[in-house]
């Protein structure tokens, strides 16, 4: 059983990427309109985050130096600031859209608006962070975000035309109907949520809380071979069960509803119950681990004391940034902006955050002085340098594509 | 460190950009519709409401199968009003350039109000027959509404 | 060493491990025959803002000037004879509690934190 | 670079331009190299010198950093071709 915790802090971060608000949605809606023609895009994301953050967990329980440490000490204050600035962005808008999230399934239990329900979980969050453990947090809400896999056990349910499907995912493309700039932007999209920034910082920051050290980099590799696969194959299921019933009727998918249909579809109401319980944890899962990187970007952009692992009294600047983080998330939210919509503007912010975070990341797991023997091999430095081409591109073209395809409104 | 001209005309040329693309933006949304921006709009509009009423259609069927909690099936009624909602003001942002895009959005037109009557309908449906019959008229509209947006590809 | 390597911008840890703060300048001294030497870490948010230089620079130097109550207050110096080690970290030999508290964690604390109930509570 | 006894932060020099004694332009100071004197002191004994407007170093200047490949050429071979060291005292204000 302890065995089965250790892998918790893995399976949250990647749930926060691959499963967050944002994600749900845009997984059925891309398997809604486009088939499983995106399923690449999934592969290629998980691939990629498993190596940045098998990377930043093997720095990290090594050295005991967390990524945003190493992004200063590397790249210099300026460019960091600017860094730090792009990142915090995309985290406390993402921790903006997922108060929402949490809210609006809620919301589909309820039926009570998510607006009125936004405070009330924004203060759940805060208490968390603020009382509880970080082990606690990690394995409630990881393990209950597992639930999701209701959406794979839909899938075989649903019968679904498996050649059609096949057919889809080996035939990359926009189907009839819709054009290459909106199928492009799909693309940028859900890879961009792959390889969020948050993800590193929360990965890497959580093996410092849990003081991994050397000897842990077995129990590192695992949560990331685990964790981002698994992460991978929910949002994955949420993709072909939207591809399966909405597609062939020609509906597309925007709201936290309809990718539920399925499931309910499927198995009736527990298969409902478990969606929206699985949507509640992923999405307070992603709140958490949104919150947390914002206290821990900032507190090592300057070297501050952070941490669950120290008293709130003891890390006072780091839980004001976390507080203030929650706040600023919640007034956003109450501008009753769609927090759908609100995970699609942290695009471009990523488009600036992620190359300045990967880089430094790449070329400290290549010292040394670090790592000693444990630096990259030849497998992980081919891996990193494509990926750190390929998220250079994607850098440079969400936007151009964000203002073309009206962000994929079409 | 660089000289200060430099630096300043620097900042001036960045700010002649971002006037230029700013202006740019405010002419492309400020401009009069042109007819085929119009009836993209159109189809736009049609087929959110096609999603919406076939969605509600689908929750419908859910509900009569005993497949979906009424609270539920409230909250996703909700999602498609608001998504009628949206089609409705959609084709009503702009006035129409034509003739020819005015007899569009007429057929338009009681297309959409036929889905809202049809999903208010269906959301206060008390037994199985009014639900059963919301359903048939939410599947009809939308294979409409889907024609429609067909047609004018 | 590097100065600008290996120094600037490295974690400040105390003797247990516990996080000081950043190298966010270093001090060097000349001798009468124009010899110069490391004398001193330079911690702070102003020294930072100074360094990072600019309308950006001078908003943070500001603002942390603000904060620390005295404008002209001198900036957090630790004296290189507390360095112990410098490695991936800078490790000095003494512990935190011996080095003058960051204001900004002082007044956060004192007035926002440490208000709020559970504060003193290990998690 | 600075006749009088005195401190003066590390900042104030990293970043400078240097020119030769014919005023021709070396670059910008990237770095300063220190050594370990007897009684234990880092004393400043050279600066590095660089052509290129991003005076940071990535780290590829020791041999504790190898790899990737590609990154390693970026880093040793174009950004830092030009790199020149300089004895700190030749260093004069200007």
């Amino acid at each position: 059983m302890k065995r089965f915790f250790a892998i918790a802090l893995g399976v949250l971060t990647a749930i926060g990427g691959f499963v967050d608000i944002g994600d749900i949605v845009a997984n059925g809606e891309a398997g809604a309109r486009f088939g499983i023609t995106h399923a690449w895009v999934l592969l290629l994301g998980v691939f990629g985050i498993c190596a940045y953050a098998e990377m930043s967990g093997r720095v990290s329980a090594v050295s005991g130096r967390p990524v945003f440490d190493l992004v200063r000490e590397r790249l210099g204050p300026r460019v960091a600031l600017a860094n730090l600035t792009g990142s915090l962005l995309v985290t406390v808008l993402t921790l903006g859209a997922e108060l929402g999230g949490v809210g609006l399934a809620l919301q589909l239990a309820t039926s009570v608006n998510y607006l009125l329900w936004v405070p009330v979980v924004a203060f759940v969050l805060w208490a968390a962070l603020w009382r509880a453990k970080f082990t606690v947090l990690e394995n409630v809400f990881g393990l209950t975000g597992l639930v999701l896999i209701v959406f794979v056990i839909a899938f075989f349910r649903l019968h679904a035309d498996t050649g059609g499907l096949w057919h889809q995912a080996t035939h990359p493309g926009p189907p009839h109907g819709e054009d290459w700039g909106t199928y492009w932007f799909f693309a940028v999209a859900l890879f961009a949520s792959a390889l969020t920034p948050y993800e590193v910082f929360f990965f890497s920051s959580g093996a410092v809380e849990e003081r991994w050290n050397s000897r842990d980099l077995i129990t590192s590799r695992v949560n990331v071979f685990v964790g981002f696969p698994l992460g991978g194959l929910l949002a994955f299921a949420i993709m072909l069960t939207s591809a399966t019933v909405f597609h062939p009727l020609s509906t597309s998918v925007d709201s936290l509803s309809q990718v539920a249909l399925p499931a309910a579809l499927a198995l009736g109401k527990l298969g409902l119950a478990a969606a929206i319980l699985g949507f509640f944890a992923a999405t307070f899962g992603a709140a958490m681990e949104t919150g947390l990187s914002a206290g821990y970007t900032v507190a090592q952009y300057f070297g501050w004391n952070w941490g669950k692992l120290r008293r709130p009294r003891e890390a006072a600047r780091f839980h004001t940034v976390v507080l203030v983080s929650i706040v600023v998330g919640v007034a956003v939210l109450l501008t009753t902006i769609d927090p759908i919509q609100l995970t699609e503007y942290t695009l471009v912010f990523s488009a600036v955050a992620l190359p300045l975070t990967y880089l430094p990341i790449l070329v400290i797991a290549n010292d040394r002085d670090y790592l000693g023997d444990r630096v990259n091999g030849r497998f992980a430095n081919a891996l990193g340098m494509i990926y750190l081409l390929i998220v250079a591109i994607a850098a440079v073209a969400a936007i151009p594509l964000m203002i073309v395809t009206r962000m994929g409104g079409g | 460190m660089e000289s200060p001209t430099s630096t300043t005309s620097r900042i001036v040329i960045a700010a002649v950009a971002v006037a230029a693309l700013w202006a740019g933006l405010a002419y492309d949304v400020s401009r009069p519709a042109d007819a085929r921006r119009y009836q993209r709009t159109l189809v736009q509009a049609a087929e959110s409401a096609h999603d919406a009423a076939q969605t509600a259609a689908l929750v419908g069927e859910l509900e009569l199968a005993g497949k979906v909690t009424g609270l539920f099936a409230t909250a996703a009624f909700d999602d498609a009003a608001k998504g009628l909602a949206g089609a409705e003001q959609k084709s009503a942002s702009q006035g129409p350039p034509d003739s020819a895009s005015a007899a569009r959005r007429d057929e338009l037109g009681p297309l959409l109000n036929a889905a809202v009557t049809a999903l208010g309908d269906t959301t206060e449906a008390d037994d199985d027959n009014r639900l059963r019959d919301g359903v048939g008229r939410l599947k009809d509209v939308a294979a409409r509404l889907d024609d429609f947006a067909e047609g004018m590809r | 060493m590097l100065i600008g390597f290996d120094l600037l911008d490295r974690q400040i840890l105390d003797r247990d491990g516990e996080p000081v703060g950043k190298v966010d300048d270093v001090e060097l001294t000349y001798d009468a025959d124009g010899a110069a030497r490391v004398t001193a870490l330079l911690l702070g948010q102003e020294v930072l803002g100074d360094r990072i230089g600019g309308v950006l620079g001078r908003c943070i130097a500001g603002t942390a000037r603000r904060l620390s109550g005295a404008s002209d207050r001198p900036p957090q110096r630790i004296s290189m004879d507390l360095v112990a080690e410098i490695t991936g970290a800078i490790t000095l030999s003494v512990k935190r509690e011996l080095l003058p508290d960051p204001p900004l964690e002082t007044w956060l604390r004192d007035h926002l934190i440490a208000r709020i109930p559970g504060a003193d509570h290990e998690s | 670079m600075n006749p009088e006894p005195g401190t003066i932060r590390a900042s104030r020099i990293l970043g400078q331009p240097v020119h030769d004694s014919d005023g021709r332009p070396l670059g910008n100071v990237a770095d300063l190299i220190t050594e370990t004197a007897s009684d234990g002191s880092e004393h400043v004994i050279s600066a590095y010198v660089v052509k290129r407007p991003w005076g940071r170093l990535l780290g590829y200047e020791r041999d504790q950093t190898t790899g990737p490949r590609l990154l390693e050429i970026l880093a040793r071979r174009i950004l830092r071709r030009n790199a020149t060291v300089v004895p700190f005292t030749d260093l004069e204000t200007n």
